[in-house]
């Protein structure tokens, strides 16, 4: 058994017989984001494992789609993910785009990346904020959720809807930005540059918060790769992959940014800090992708010609769009009727919720909580 | 003051034939009544207030404005209505030791009270045994602490007992060391004669004795937080991984006196730091003011209120930054750090004693220099940060 | 009508908690109910001890005894296996050793009680005793005194050596 | 290396396993022998030139009117950037395929959703429970032909609808 960080031999021979005592964490437990429940497995304070059980917000999302048909599935996309519902939405456009032959014009491409990258700073900040809050600071969390309203001031401008955007239509998007809308969300990021950098001050160089998130299930790039982790959780482990840059969709290839990776600053690469860190430096190439795009969006129409009853010709199609919670992989098949005949979305948190039992392992109880947040886990995207 | 009064009552005869003990222990348990709902539950619950406000200022938010002005009666209200709460116990917990529970755990608190002094007169008793009174009966808390936990029988809440037990019962030990260093100068244990000795000058306070009560003023500071459960040490009711601890199944009534103490505490925690090391009631002896007992106690009681809700503001700020520590840092914390350097402190105070018996006058303004510029330091840091950001301080929803 | 004092009522009070509280430790079935009553045997010795005009014993007793001791044996039981059942029992073993030594303890403490030469003193005022403690630890009875902590040294030592774990570094 | 490498690459390798490949497709995906898909997978994962790394997805589709149930892997390897799809089929009355959880640890859960809401049964999986759906759930929601049982533990399914 090991306690952080030391290899320790529990004598038995005397007759000090321990017994595993199972606590039940959830599904209604404050620090578990939204409905999830673990059976954990505890010898006192230290894990042996926590056993993730799901399905609580299990809403059959995938089996919807083969009722509705492809338009009408757009907006149960945003349940997939709520806290970044512009890439479901994206996803899910691209799909049936690939599927059909469409082709989005480049001006409702740059609308896309420009909400789903405001949609990304907003997720980060979620994540990263209720991390700090798992981990038992309370103010950075407020601080957080103060610029988050004023991404959804910015999103609710332009499509009407503060976490459920349904933004996002097959072929492009629903409106154009609104008028004034690149000089509002310029000032906000400038202002929100400064912020940003007051926030990291006080997080990421606090002592506290970095003990108690170094090392802490520290995960090599081989897991990594093994357990299909991805995104900034994956990015974290120091391998530099980023859908965005690697396997290039929408118009990113014409954008600049860098693909941060968690170089082990605090303890080992890939512990939670990694994952934390990562997501901070990743808000802050959103903020550049976000002031290229105002540079170089040009005028056109918004969203192709699309007909009402889409009726793709049969096949299946995969499409892969880096959520804020990574590589979000959807699958459709279709078999030219106007109904998909079959939807299936692989999330970023599915994958991590899988590994969640293997890194438990020996961890102490308050470093469960760290572990779900710092892997980011949004229970609804797990179950969809 | 209580005795004299009875004794004219029972010799006018008002009392009838009542006789004379029984006479004073109803005067005794009235006048605990009127001390304990007039005053230390007031105290825990304004401090609630106050912490409620501090922490919306510090998060850029409002905190309770509507009851009364400036929301100054929230803790009123909030008092009611957990009053009028139904009282919720578990099916399976043990009832007997779930209702008593929380009485213990304010009888502990209650009764550290009564050694906490305000002015040169107003104190209940100046037991001659003051502060290992209060860190005695301070260790009652624990105790019902840890029935709460086992009673609710809920895992949760055994574990936040156990924690709270391991944690009070670690931190006592350099607590106890660094509240020694400070008996071992006075050469007595009444909280009253340890303020004596000290002056109102800040070069006069025990904080800056000498260098080994200036680092045992933060071991008693440190240890004290954790003793109170206070962030970063308020592992036993950890809100995000235990729930909330030993108070995860209790309700109404029961649930406001776990909170009570736990407020009240905060003021307690500084009253000892205040008395121990920040010169406590004492004022400057301005001409005049000695002959005036009304005047005179009014300044030193207001001094002492000041100076220990500095001391809770101070706490209830480093609640709103810090985040928690895990178990096995709250441990290694104790052990490997406090303790040791509390040991250090003990021994060297000795020496310093030994030494210079009326203190060294140099050190003292040396090191009450040292302490202003940290102060003045911190402030300074804090200014810079805040022109450099040029963070927005407000945060106006309708701009 | 004589002066009704409230002394020997307290006292009797007092009396009652703590040989009532030792019954409960005694005979309870539940291990956490013992200790509990535990804690108020010691209260009430605390409160014999502050009639007694000790006050420096008295609060000590609460210090050590309450805060110190119940607390680890609370801490210990919480820490048994299946605590979590409120049920939980302690059987009582071995029924006639244990009458045996009560009726052997209890014949020489009548004894005692009925054959001391009892030294009656008027109850005084209370006085502070703490410095006549300390003095008396550091004259008259300094060579106990350095023993006992000689012991406790190593009693601590010694609880050292045994719980000891090897611990090795697992990262370089 | 391009999909039309990969699949040589296969057929070299296990020429009697792939039934068919198809390179004109947005995906080009090739149909393997599902009771082979286990060597397959730790091959593609194994040798050199490929390296497929990550099990990026797996889903379980039900072609009712074929009378199969086609199980998609969709690998890719971070090494070279690229990708592969395989279909494995499995009989649709009683659907069941080797488990890849060995060859990728990130098949456990993907399995086990397809086993809940597909049926499917994998071989040699360490932990096949349904994920999703309770545990005494009739019936696979996924299938084609599933109809939802009229009530769950005496909790009805079906409510009247509110626009009339």
């Amino acid at each position: 058994m090991s306690i952080a960080g030391f290899e320790v031999e529990v004598d038995r021979g005397r007759g000090l017989e321990t017994e595993e005592m199972t606590l039940n964490m959830g599904p209604q437990h404050p620090s578990t984001h939204g409905v999830l429940r673990f059976v954990v497995k505890a010898d006192g304070e230290i894990m042996r494992r926590a056993i993730p059980d799901v399905g609580y917000l299990h809403r059959s999302i995938e089996k919807i789609s083969e009722k509705v048909g492809y338009h009408g599935f757009m907006p149960y996309t945003d349940r997939v993910d709520y806290v970044a519902a512009m890439f479901c939405n994206q996803g899910w456009g691209m799909v049936t785009e690939k599927l059909a032959d469409i082709e989005v014009p480049k001006r409702g491409e740059y609308c896309r990346v420009i909400a789903a990258e405001l949609n990304r700073i907003s997720s980060h900040l979620l994540s990263v904020g209720t991390m700090i809050l798992d981990i038992g600071a309370i103010t950075p969390f407020f601080h957080a959720f103060r610029e988050r309203e004023k991404i959804n001031d910015l999103l609710e401008e332009l499509c009407g809807a503060r976490l459920t955007y349904n933004y996002m239509r097959i072929g492009g998007v629903a409106w154009d930005l609104p008028p004034g809308y690149e000089e509002k969300v310029l000032a906000f990021l400038s202002q929100f540059d400064r912020m940003l950098e007051e926030y990291d001050d006080l997080v990421t160089s606090n002592k506290l918060f970095r003990a108690r998130c170094s090392g802490v299930a520290a995960i090599s790039p081989a897991d990594a790769a093994a357990y299909n982790l991805v995104g900034p959780n994956l990015r974290a482990c120091g391998v530099r992959y980023d859908v965005r840059r690697d396997e290039p969709y929408s118009v990113y290839p014409e954008l600049e940014f860098d693909v941060p990776v968690g170089t082990g600053s605090a303890g080992a690469v890939g512990d939670s800090f990694d994952r934390y860190l990562v997501r901070i430096l990743e808000i802050k190439e959103s903020i550049k992708i976000l002031r290229q795009c105002f540079q170089q969006i040009p005028d056109g129409p918004v969203v192709a010609k699309v007909p009402r009853k889409l009726k793709p010709p049969a096949g299946d199609v995969q499409i892969r769009v880096e959520s804020a919670r990574g590589d979000m992989s959807w699958y459709a098949v279709s078999d030219g009727s106007e109904f998909p005949y079959r939807c299936k979305v692989r999330t970023g948190s599915f994958a991590a919720m899988g590994m969640i039992e293997e890194l438990s392992k020996g961890l102490m109880l308050a470093d469960l909580v760290t572990v779900i947040a710092s892997l980011d886990i949004v229970a609804p995207e797990v179950d969809r | 003051m209580l005795q004299q009064f009875l004794d004219s009552l029972i010799a006018d005869g008002t009392l009838g034939g009542m006789p004379r003990d029984v006479a004073y222990l109803i005067g005794m348990l009235g006048a605990g009544a009127l001390v304990v709902f007039g005053f230390v539950l007031n105290i825990s619950g304004v401090t609630t207030f106050v912490e409620r406000r501090v922490w919306a200022r510090i998060q850029s938010r409002i905190g309770p404005n509507r009851v009364g002005p400036q929301g100054i009666l929230q803790w009123l209200a909030d008092g009611i209505k957990l009053l009028m709460k139904e009282e919720a116990i578990p099916f399976a917990a043990d009832s007997a030791l779930f209702k008593l529970a929380p009485f213990v755990v304010t009888v502990g608190f209650i009764t550290a009270f009564v050694a906490v002094p305000f002015s040169s007169a107003l104190v209940i008793a100046d037991l001659n045994l003051g502060i290992l009174y209060i860190t005695s009966m301070t260790s009652l808390v624990v105790v019902g602490i840890m029935i709460a936990g086992w009673a609710s029988n809920n895992k949760w809440s055994l574990i936040g007992g156990i924690r709270a037990a391991a944690q009070i019962v670690s931190y006592e030990i350099p607590a106890a060391l660094s509240i020694f260093t400070v008996i071992l100068i006075t050469g007595t244990l009444s909280m009253q004669g340890i303020i004596q000795q000290q002056g109102w000058g800040p070069w006069d306070w025990f904080i800056f004795h000498s260098p080994f009560t200036f680092v045992g003023f933060f071991i008693t500071f440190v240890s004290l937080l954790a003793e109170g459960n206070r962030t970063p040490f308020d592992l036993p009711e950890a809100e995000s991984e235990l729930v909330a601890g030993f108070v995860t199944e209790y309700s109404g009534a029961r649930y406001l006196f776990f909170f009570l103490v736990e407020w009240g505490n905060l003021y307690v925690i500084s009253a000892i730091l205040v008395t121990l090391f920040l010169g406590g009631w004492q004022v400057p002896m301005i001409p005049g003011l000695a002959e005036s007992p009304f005047w005179l106690n009014l300044t030193q009681a207001v001094t002492f209120i000041v100076k220990s809700y500095a001391g809770v503001i101070t706490m209830m700020w480093i609640r709103a930054t810090l985040p928690r520590v895990r178990v096995d840092q709250l441990m290694s914390t104790c052990w490997k750090y406090l303790l040791p350097i509390a040991f250090v402190n003990f021994m060297g105070t000795a020496l310093w004693v030994l030494i210079w018996p009326e203190g060294f006058r140099f050190a003292e303004l040396a090191l009450t220099l040292l302490g202003f510029s940290m102060v003045v330091y911190f402030f300074y840091r804090v200014v810079f940060h805040l022109r450099r950001s040029g963070a927005e301080l407000t945060f106006s929803p309708l701009s | 009508m004589t002066e009704f004092s409230m002394f020997p009522v307290v006292f009797y009070l007092m009396a009652a908690i703590t040989v009532g509280s030792a019954f409960g430790v005694a005979f309870t079935n539940n291990i956490f109910y013992s200790a509990i009553a535990l804690m108020f045997t010691l209260l009430g010795a605390a409160g014999l001890y502050v009639m007694l005009a000790a006050d420096f014993v008295a609060v000590v007793q609460v210090f050590v005894y309450v805060g110190g001791i119940l607390v680890l044996t609370l801490f210990a039981i919480n820490l048994t296996s299946r605590i979590g059942d409120v049920s939980v029992s302690n059987r009582s073993l071995g029924r006639f050793p244990s009458f045996l030594v009560l009726g052997l303890i209890g014949y020489s403490m009548v004894r005692a009680i009925r054959t001391a030469a009892w030294n009656v003193v008027e109850v005084g005022d209370p006085v502070p005793t703490i410095e006549a403690i300390g003095d008396a630890f550091l004259t008259q009875y300094i060579l106990p005194f350095e023993l006992a902590s000689l012991v406790l040294l190593a009693a601590l030592v010694g609880a050292v050596v045994l719980s000891r774990k090897e611990l090795k570094e697992v990262r370089g | 290396m391009e999909a039309a490498e990969i699949h040589a690459a296969l057929r070299d390798k296990f020429s009697d396993k792939i039934s068919a490949t198809d390179e004109a497709a947005k995906d080009p995906s090739a149909v393997v022998d599902g009771a082979a898909i286990r060597e397959i997978c730790a091959f593609l994962r194994d040798d050199e030139r490929l390296r497929f790394d990550v099990l990026n997805n797996q889903t379980g589709v039900d072609y009712k009117a074929e009378g199969y149930i086609e199980v998609v892997y969709h690998l890719y390897s971070y090494e070279y950037r690229h990708g592969v799809v395989l279909k494995a089929r499995a009989n649709r009355d009683e659907p069941v395929l080797p488990s890849v959880e060995e060859v990728w640890k990130a098949a456990n859960w993907l399995e086990r959703e397809i086993y809940d809401l597909l049926g499917v049964k994998f071989l040699d999986h360490t932990d096949l429970r349904r994920l999703l759906m309770p545990e005494d759930w009739v019936g696979y929601p996924l299938r084609k032909d599933f109809v939802e049982p009229e009530e769950y533990h005496g909790i009805s399914t079906t409510r009247e609808s509110l626009l009339r």
